[in-house]
């Protein structure tokens, strides 16, 4: 079976993101002053095969976040798990 | 997107050179072989329209180990060393996208240098952007540097110098030249060349998708506002890949096992297989099967014309292929055999068993016709020529005002905090400009200063170009970036040895285009052989015109000098105070094609200021002489802004003032700010002058114009300034303007 | 005496250490492939600053992977010494030999230049021959230098005294590290980050020859701990 | 009425992720071999505030996508608006 990952990585609300900041400030320069709490993350996507059971999946997802993709000490990270055709 | 049934034309051939093709070949060319002359006879890859006035460069001389015709020019420093140097545009990647553009283009200059054995040691960056005022500028301006740095600062190389300079001709169509140097051993120099019947052809790095297809004839058109719709696949560079690309590449080099090696630059696969297969007199066959991909489903078209970046051809001695993978594995790169060396000159390409292309390597690569373009002298050249500058300012009115209503502070201030002469920091300090420890003299004087590790030498590394004066007078205007490049060589205590040229203009079948193309080549070569500092090299990009027009001509010199002992290098900055400060060479009433007429007046007109090459090279001589005497604290090349633009250039290094006193008959705008040639502004020890004074003896002008004292910058009755005050002004002059 | 210096893909400061080691302060050292153990008994371990990976996804976060660290990580843990500079740095938080995170430059930008630090703790086997307070001129160059730990981190590292190097004031500060925070080390003293590159700033014909200091307590401590 | 809006950024398809390279094969040496087709792009997420019709806010963000938070040379973006509380 494949299943695509999506995954979000973004920094700790409590922590000040410079890049959202920035960008924040280059869209209300441009006019858009509506716009506000503007944050910055990434964004992966990916393909897992081998795997036929969901629950697995989620766990290595969830392992590889928390060894790799994700830095704990300034990332909160979440995922979302398709089957795929 | 064009509709026709002339297939030439979609690959921007004439049905003219289409006819050549036909009678070369004796045979119509299929599809895939006229996409392969599409872009081989592109005038990115054949110079067709340049060629023959290139050759009018002086290419030899005693240092030139490797002149023209190769990925870079060779020169001798001494020691068993070489130094191998080029500059390559990428305008028009980088204004569709600035920052890939221009991070592409450092990546492909530095292969071009590490194709030739070399170790890159120092990048230069040399740009041209539309004002600041602009959104769309800003955008371009912040991206193009981002991408230098992204690139550069990865790999490793430092960026230590280069140029930017800012006017209306350029927007729309930014110019991004860059500039690598690399040093090597004798024994280490390697060639692009296929040889050896039956050795293997290999593809190593990265693999090969669908970017950039085309980009050689793209980089060979106009600019239209639907080039944004139909540009090819935007190439992405990979700088991490590229490190480990330039790490097993030199390390492979070391072994000797090699035959030729090549980059992949523009026209990819096909550019690089034909070429050495011609330099050769050889033949290649290759596997459209065998090349590793990122993408399926490729054609052999695309495969042959993709420009993806971070590759390499490479001919190893038949039997060492395990030894290539071995070294490119080590690093975690595909290394593979797509093909072999052949001895029937063809270019034979085959797919999945079948002969899909087979054309003579030579006629792809050598035998695109050269084209004489018509020539003639735009109406603007006299017109401006004539401008009056003197009307700007009547005799009378000026000896009035001179004391009290004209605020000359204000006016220096104006001038240097215009876009041109302000502070470049905001560039250079986004460019790792100190890594491989060797930059002596820092980014923010004449010349970048390296030392070799190892050897009690420098090098001294600048480029030049003041295109309002190749506009005005595009011949002395050649001229002049030449004798600039070699003055901020002489400053930093380099002796000027070689220039690689990029060649920036619009398009070439335009007449009066074609007319700055030829003068502006006459004039570089002239000063090329008067200050013997041959042209080992370099790149022409034509087409750089947007709806409003064409840019400048812009000729960027790129020349490198030899320190013959490191404590040589020297700076611009005054040192100690109570020094004397001594310009070399005179001022003159020159004003025409000045900063201060943009800055001020608004204008770009006038006669640009003489040039005597023969007096030019005496003051070089004399400030080198007094230099490696031991006599000189500081010396700095009298440009743009003119003196008092120099005066304070000095003094902001070490915030160290200088009290001027000049006696002169000049108007006080042209004392300040002409922009005569040949001269430096030297700083020395008061003591020192009588010896100086002797060395200098009657060889040139030169006069005794002041000291180095307090923290402020004066000059005659006309300015007084603080200096740390208007160093911050300076500073921030392009980051305020950047401000959205 | 030897040092080893790790080299990962897309160091670029590992030439530059290894240059600065060997002929300024005339010690032995063994370049280390990344893929290899640490097979020598070095003095002191060096990981060199660049791009380790390209700085994708985070700098220093693939690298930290790289078989070598396995060993690096086991020599620390004995007590062995390792100076991590820049990227080095960044690797070692990776690592979790050192606390913290480092965010991108307020400014976004990359930034190159010469910065005045200041001492803070010179009982450091890296810093015994600075005095404490004294200020240092060496430069930076990085993109990610922007440290970050919580309040809680950030309170031991003051109450173990770890904050071993600071930018000198607001205006110094290149990226907006949390309170000026340029080095730490960790709490037995033998672990080393800073963001600036002391090896750039160890000969009199650069610029500044400051952190020449670092180099030469790393190599007084090691002489004295064999004496 | 607040919105909250989340904006994923993509390259496009046929264009190198030289960022998505290296992060799979980072975890394919760690062990995750069954890991592929890994691509890396942005998300950001932002409030807008003062406008009434979800058509406004959506032509909103389509025109702040394409003039600053995307690249649309390179780059591909798609959205999501939801009503806030
Ligand atoms: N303006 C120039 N002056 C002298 N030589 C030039 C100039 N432009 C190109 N050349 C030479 O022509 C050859 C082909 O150049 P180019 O196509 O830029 O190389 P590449 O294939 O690496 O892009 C090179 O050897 C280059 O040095
Ligand atoms: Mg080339």
């Amino acid at each position: 079976m494949e299943w695509l990952v999506k995954i979000n990585i973004q920094l700790k609300e409590s922590i000040l993101d410079p890049q959202g900041q920035a960008v924040q400030a280059g869209l209300n320069a441009l006019g858009y002053n509506n716009v506000s709490d503007l944050n910055v993350g990434k964004y992966m996507e990916l393909k897992i095969t081998d795997l036929t059971d969901k629950e697995q999946v989620k766990e290595q997802v969830d392992e590889m976040c928390r060894r790799l993709l994700a830095n704990p000490v300034i990332e909160d990270y979440r995922f979302n798990i398709e089957e795929m055709a | 997107m064009n509709q026709t049934n002339k297939p030439w034309e979609i690959e921007g051939l004439t049905e003219q050179e289409y006819n050549m093709i036909v009678d070369l070949l004796g045979r119509e060319p299929n599809y895939t072989e006229l996409g392969m002359f599409g872009v081989m006879w592109s005038e990115h890859c054949s110079y067709k329209n340049s060629k023959a006035v290139l050759r009018n460069f002086p290419t030899e001389g005693e240092v030139v180990l490797q002149g023209p015709g190769e990925n870079a020019g060779i020169i001798d420093i001494g020691d068993n060393q070489a130094l191998s140097f080029k500059i390559e545009s990428h305008n028009h990647p980088s204004a569709i996208e600035p920052y890939q553009g221009a991070a592409t283009g450092v990546g492909g200059i530095i292969r071009d240098i590490f194709t030739m054995g070399a170790r890159p040691i120092a990048l230069l960056d040399s740009l041209r952007f539309g004002f600041l005022d602009d959104e769309h500028v800003k955008y371009l301006f912040e991206e193009v540097v981002a991408g230098i740095a992204g690139y550069g600062n990865s790999i490793g190389v430092p960026t230590v110098g280069g140029e930017t300079y800012f006017s209306n001709s350029y927007q729309g169509n930014p110019l991004v030249n860059a500039m690598c140097v690399g040093v090597m051993d004798h024994e280490d120099i390697s060639t692009a060349t296929a040889s050896g019947i039956g050795n293997p052809v290999m593809v190593v790095g990265a693999a090969t998708g669908r970017d950039g297809i085309q980009g050689a004839s793209f980089a060979s058109d106009e600019l239209t506002d639907e080039s944004e719709e139909d540009r090819p696949a935007v190439q992405v560079g990979d700088p991490f890949m590229e490190k480990l690309l330039l790490e097993a590449s030199l390390e492979l080099i070391k072994t000797g096992c090699l035959v030729g090696i090549q980059d992949m630059g523009a026209a990819g696969l096909i550019s690089s297989a034909s070429e050495m297969a011609s330099r050769g007199e050889t033949g290649i066959e290759l596997d459209i099967d065998l090349v590793p991909k990122r993408e399926e489903g490729m054609n052999s078209y695309e495969v042959l014309l993709s420009e993806s970046q971070e590759r390499m051809l490479v001919i190893p001695e038949a039997g060492k292929e395990d030894l290539v993978e071995q070294i490119f594995s080590k690093w975690d790169l595909n290394a593979a055999v797509i093909g072999e060396v052949t001895d029937d000159g063809m270019i034979r390409v085959l797919n999945k068993g079948k002969k899909v292309a087979e054309v003579p390597a030579r006629i792809l690569a050598d035998d695109a016709p050269e084209y004489k373009r018509e020539s003639k002298e735009p109406d603007y050249y006299n017109e401006l020529k004539s401008f009056d500058i003197d009307s700007l300012f009547s005799i009378e009115e000026n000896r009035l005002t001179r004391k009290d209503d004209i605020d000359y502070n204000n006016i220096l201030e104006s001038i240097i905090t215009s876009e041109n002469i302000a502070s470049k920091s905001y560039i250079y300090e986004q460019y790792d400009h100190m890594v491989q420890i060797n930059t002596v003299v820092l980014p923010g004087s004449d010349a970048a200063v390296l030392r070799i590790k190892g050897k009690d030498k420098g090098l001294a590394l600048t480029t030049d170009c003041n295109s309002r004066y190749c506009y005005l007078d595009p011949e002395r205007g050649g001229e002049i970036a030449v004798a600039e490049a070699a003055r901020n060589i002489t400053c930093s205590g380099g002796r000027p040895l070689a220039i690689t040229d990029g060649l920036n203009f619009g398009n070439p079948m335009k007449p009066e285009i074609f007319w700055q193309f030829e003068k502006s080549i006459k004039g570089i070569s002239k000063a090329c052989q008067a200050l013997n500092t041959p042209v080992t090299g370099g790149n022409v990009s034509f087409y750089n015109e947007n709806p409003e027009g064409a840019v400048y001509p812009t000729p960027i010199v790129g020349m490198v000098g030899l320190l013959d002992k490191l404590e040589y290098a020297t700076d611009q900055f005054f040192k100690n105070i109570g020094d004397l400060i001594i310009l070399l060479g005179k001022t003159e009433s020159e004003l025409g094609g000045s900063q201060y007429l943009e800055s001020i007046h608004g204008h770009v007109k006038g006669r640009i200021p003489e040039l005597d090459l023969e007096k030019e090279k005496k003051i070089q001589e004399t400030c080198l002489e007094l230099i490696k005497a031991g006599f000189v604290k500081s010396a700095h090349d009298c440009s743009d802004g003119g003196l008092a633009v120099t005066l304070f250039e000095s003094s902001i290094g070490n915030l160290k003032g200088a009290d001027i006193k000049i006696e002169s008959n000049l108007k006080a705008e042209e004392l300040l700010f002409s922009e005569t040639q040949s001269r430096i502004v030297i700083s020395l020890a008061r003591e020192d002058k009588e010896m100086v004074e002797e060395l200098i003896g009657d060889s040139i002008e030169y006069q005794v114009i002041g000291e180095v004292k307090g923290e402020r910058l004066k000059i005659n009755n006309l300015i007084d300034i603080y200096i740390e005050e208007l160093k911050t002004k300076w500073e921030e002059a392009i980051p305020l303007k950047l401000i959205k | 005496m030897r040092f080893g210096i790790v080299t990962f893909p897309g160091s670029n400061c590992d030439q530059d250490l290894r240059y600065v080691v060997e002929e300024v302060f005339e010690i032995k050292t063994d370049m280390i492939w990344h893929k290899e153990d640490l097979e020598n008994n070095y003095n002191a371990i060096l990981l060199p600053g660049g791009f380790s990976y390209g700085d994708y996804l985070r700098s220093g976060a693939i690298a930290r992977f790289s078989p070598v660290m396995d060993s690096v990580i086991d020599f620390a843990n004995q007590g062995g010494l390792v100076l991590g500079i820049c990227n080095g740095f960044q690797i070692l938080m990776e690592a979790g030999l050192l606390p913290g995170a480092m965010k991108v430059n307020n400014n976004l930008k990359f930034v190159c230049k010469h910065v005045k630090l200041q001492i803070k703790n010179n009982q450091t086997p890296f810093t015994e021959k600075l005095e404490r307070d004294q200020i240092l001129n060496i430069p930076v160059a990085h993109q990610e230098g922007n440290f970050y730990i919580d309040d809680r981190g950030l309170d031991k590292l003051k109450v173990n005294d770890q904050i071993v190097l600071k930018y000198l004031n607001d205006s110094e500060n290149p990226n907006g590290s949390i309170e000026n925070i340029a080095g730490i080390c960790n709490k037995k003293r033998n672990v080393f980050g800073l963001m600036p590159h002391p090896e750039r700033a160890s000969e009199d014909i650069l610029s500044s020859s400051d952190g020449k200091k670092i180099f030469e307590s790393l190599i007084s401590f090691l002489k004295e701990g064999v004496n």
